[in-house]
């Protein structure tokens, strides 16, 4: 077309959408194409950036330098197959991940495990399903180790050396305990109504409670 | 906000615009609307509106609108009213005995409302006449939902851990009441105990008496094993085995095996 | 941890994330709020950028810089209330034919009570048709409220407590305005006495007035 060689030369004063025939200067492409990939639902292709400007447009061109212009910036000009699109800087993803942190109740279960660890460690799984009366599903505990609430014990020096269970600082600095031993025992717990369930039928194992404690402090002796 | 744009030299198109005004009767938003646009014949800023003119103005359209039978709605004919007593306020000397507001203080406010009415006119051309997004300027096309890592932290209080640990605990206690079924003589034992040893009861027999051993002394224990073998009792009865009786309420029951005759 | 005097001399190279008790550097900074800022269409608020950003950095500053960035680019920076958003320039407004959005034409009842709305809030409804001289539709205020160009302000301590309504954020990013006191002619509205709402003289109800003017002054130095 008209394109000759001094049109790049002149100066970017006119008015660019008027120029149907002489290209808008440089610095003005590379604006539109910036404009346009910013305003663009989808990357869009060279041959697309041609058909939306003006006559005579460059878009291949204007595309370099606009690179050039994102280059180390928040964002980048990106070829996403044969299309161009802004995005952000690969180092800055981590603003893209708003974390909210949600605060769940830990389930039943897991509460009962963490509870029978906590009374009772160093405790195995099967000790803890037995307390428990129902099989503790893997899910449970790794929760709980992910939690940082339970850790491995030792392995108990019985047949088929099973792993133990404790409780870790992350636990006693969660529920604010100097030490497991701090829990309360039954009978506090009960004295201070926490035992929803009727007291025990008639024979009540008083002495349970001392028990309770007594080997609950054996055992931490041990862990 | 001079209207300018109609040539002030043609006297003509005054009145093809007034009569146009009456066509166009349901194009206005109201009577205010239809002062502002007679006040525009005027060709005058409308700080230096003649308020008189304008009221006759919108007078006459009145009447030709009844003229021509327009329906008028009922604002525009309150409308008329009010610049009718203005009219004749503005033409009387004042009546200094006259309470209210005087007809150049009524006429300085309807000019106010014309002239304010005139500029949210214009204000609105505008900002309509503004870029405006989504038109002349846009937003990001690709955008980036941030993605919510939804880290989900789960808690647990000490109450929790507590109450869990004692639903264990009395979940354990719950199994000692479940042994106490063993304190419990079923009917079934009962039956079988008595059947074992009816033969050898020829004469009345205190059911008591048949209770198993050990059963006599914890008062649970008791109550459960002389249920079931009075109950047993009963059963063998129904069956013909053994004959009961009891002679007075509160009196031993009694058995015997029923004499054999067959 | 190893931040030591130096490390701000240093290149911008270290991860941003993990600096928790130093700010990253002003360039890193302005490199956030571009990306967090491209990321979204919706214009987002320093208290926002601040809450994404990595502790201590000072997004209003990188906001200036970057502003000035963007100056006579093909997409610029808004500010848009106490938000900001990026925008395309609108002299380039011809190429985004595609993106155009077709908006329903507003009826000369909603723009008029849209201006009234903008320039008076807060305003009620009985002084928008005081100042129309006709009585506002509700679903004139429905649609301006559905397009969420106005909303409920705070009720005006008058008798009936009638519900006031003010523009929104909203309002602002559509007409590309920074504050409603950037609204074109308000000053020369004002000063000329025309967003009084003056009492007709045969009804006084002069309180009114007064706590109109300064209910609206409020409103526009908050803005």
């Amino acid at each position: 077309m008209t394109d000759d060689v001094n049109a790049a030369d002149e100066a970017p004063v006119e008015a660019p959408e008027e120029s149907l025939f002489e290209a808008p200067p440089m610095g003005e492409q590379e604006r539109m194409v910036e404009a346009i990939l910013f305003a663009t639902a989808e990357p869009v292709t060279v041959k697309e950036l041609a058909g939306r400007m003006p006559h005579g447009c460059d878009p291949a061109e204007a595309l370099v330098h606009l690179r050039k212009r994102y280059e180390g910036r928040g964002v980048a000009l990106m070829r996403v197959g044969d299309a161009y699109a802004f995005r952000t800087a690969p180092d800055l993803g981590f603003l893209m991940q708003k974390e909210t942190v949600e605060t769940r109740k830990l389930s039943r279960a897991a509460v009962e495990t963490l509870a029978i660890v906590s009374y009772h460690q160093p405790v195995t799984r099967a000790e803890i399903e037995e307390i428990r009366g129902v099989s503790v599903s893997r899910g449970t505990i790794d929760q709980l180790i992910e939690l940082e609430w339970i850790r491995f014990g030792r392995r108990r020096m019985t047949p088929g050396r099973p792993v133990t269970f404790v409780v870790t600082q992350n636990f006693l600095d969660h529920f604010g305990l100097e030490s497991a031993r701090d829990l309360p025992g039954l009978k506090e717990l009960r004295s201070a109504g926490l035992l929803e369930s009727r007291p025990a039928p008639a024979t009540g194992e008083p002495d349970e409670d001392e028990d309770d404690d007594s080997d609950q402090t054996e055992m931490f002796d041990e862990a | 906000m001079s209207d300018s744009s109609t040539d002030p030299v043609i006297d003509v198109s005054d009145r093809l615009a007034a009569e146009a005004l009456i066509v166009d009767v349901d194009g206005f938003e109201g009577p205010l609307d239809l002062l502002l646009t007679l006040s525009r014949t005027q060709k005058v800023d409308l700080r230096q509106i003649s308020v008189l003119a304008l009221a006759e103005q919108y007078l006459a359209f009145i009447d030709k609108a009844r003229d021509l039978r327009l329906e008028l709605a009922a604002d525009y004919l309150v409308m008329a009213a009010w610049l009718a007593f203005l009219k004749s306020r503005l033409l009387l000397p004042p009546d200094p005995t006259e309470e209210g507001p005087s007809g150049e203080e009524l006429a300085a406010h309807l000019a106010f409302q014309l002239e304010r009415l005139a500029a949210m006119r214009d204000a609105a051309a505008k900002l309509m006449a503004r870029d405006q997004l989504g038109r002349d300027f846009f937003a990001r096309g690709i955008t980036e939902d941030v993605t919510r890592t939804r880290r989900v932290t789960y808690t647990a209080t000490l109450l929790d851990l507590m109450q869990g640990y004692a639903r264990i605990r009395t979940k354990d206690e719950f199994r000692p009441f479940v042994m106490d079924r063993e304190k419990v003589f079923t009917m079934e034992e009962a039956l079988g105990r008595m059947r074992g040893l009816i033969g050898f009861a020829g004469d009345w027999t205190d059911i008591l008496s048949y209770l198993p051993d050990g059963w006599e002394m914890d008062p649970a224990k008791r109550r459960s094993a002389t249920a079931s073998t009075f109950a047993a009792s009963l059963e063998l009865a129904k069956e013909g085995r053994v004959e009961i009786r009891q002679s007075d309420t509160f009196a031993p029951i009694q058995i015997r095996r029923k004499s054999d005759d067959g």
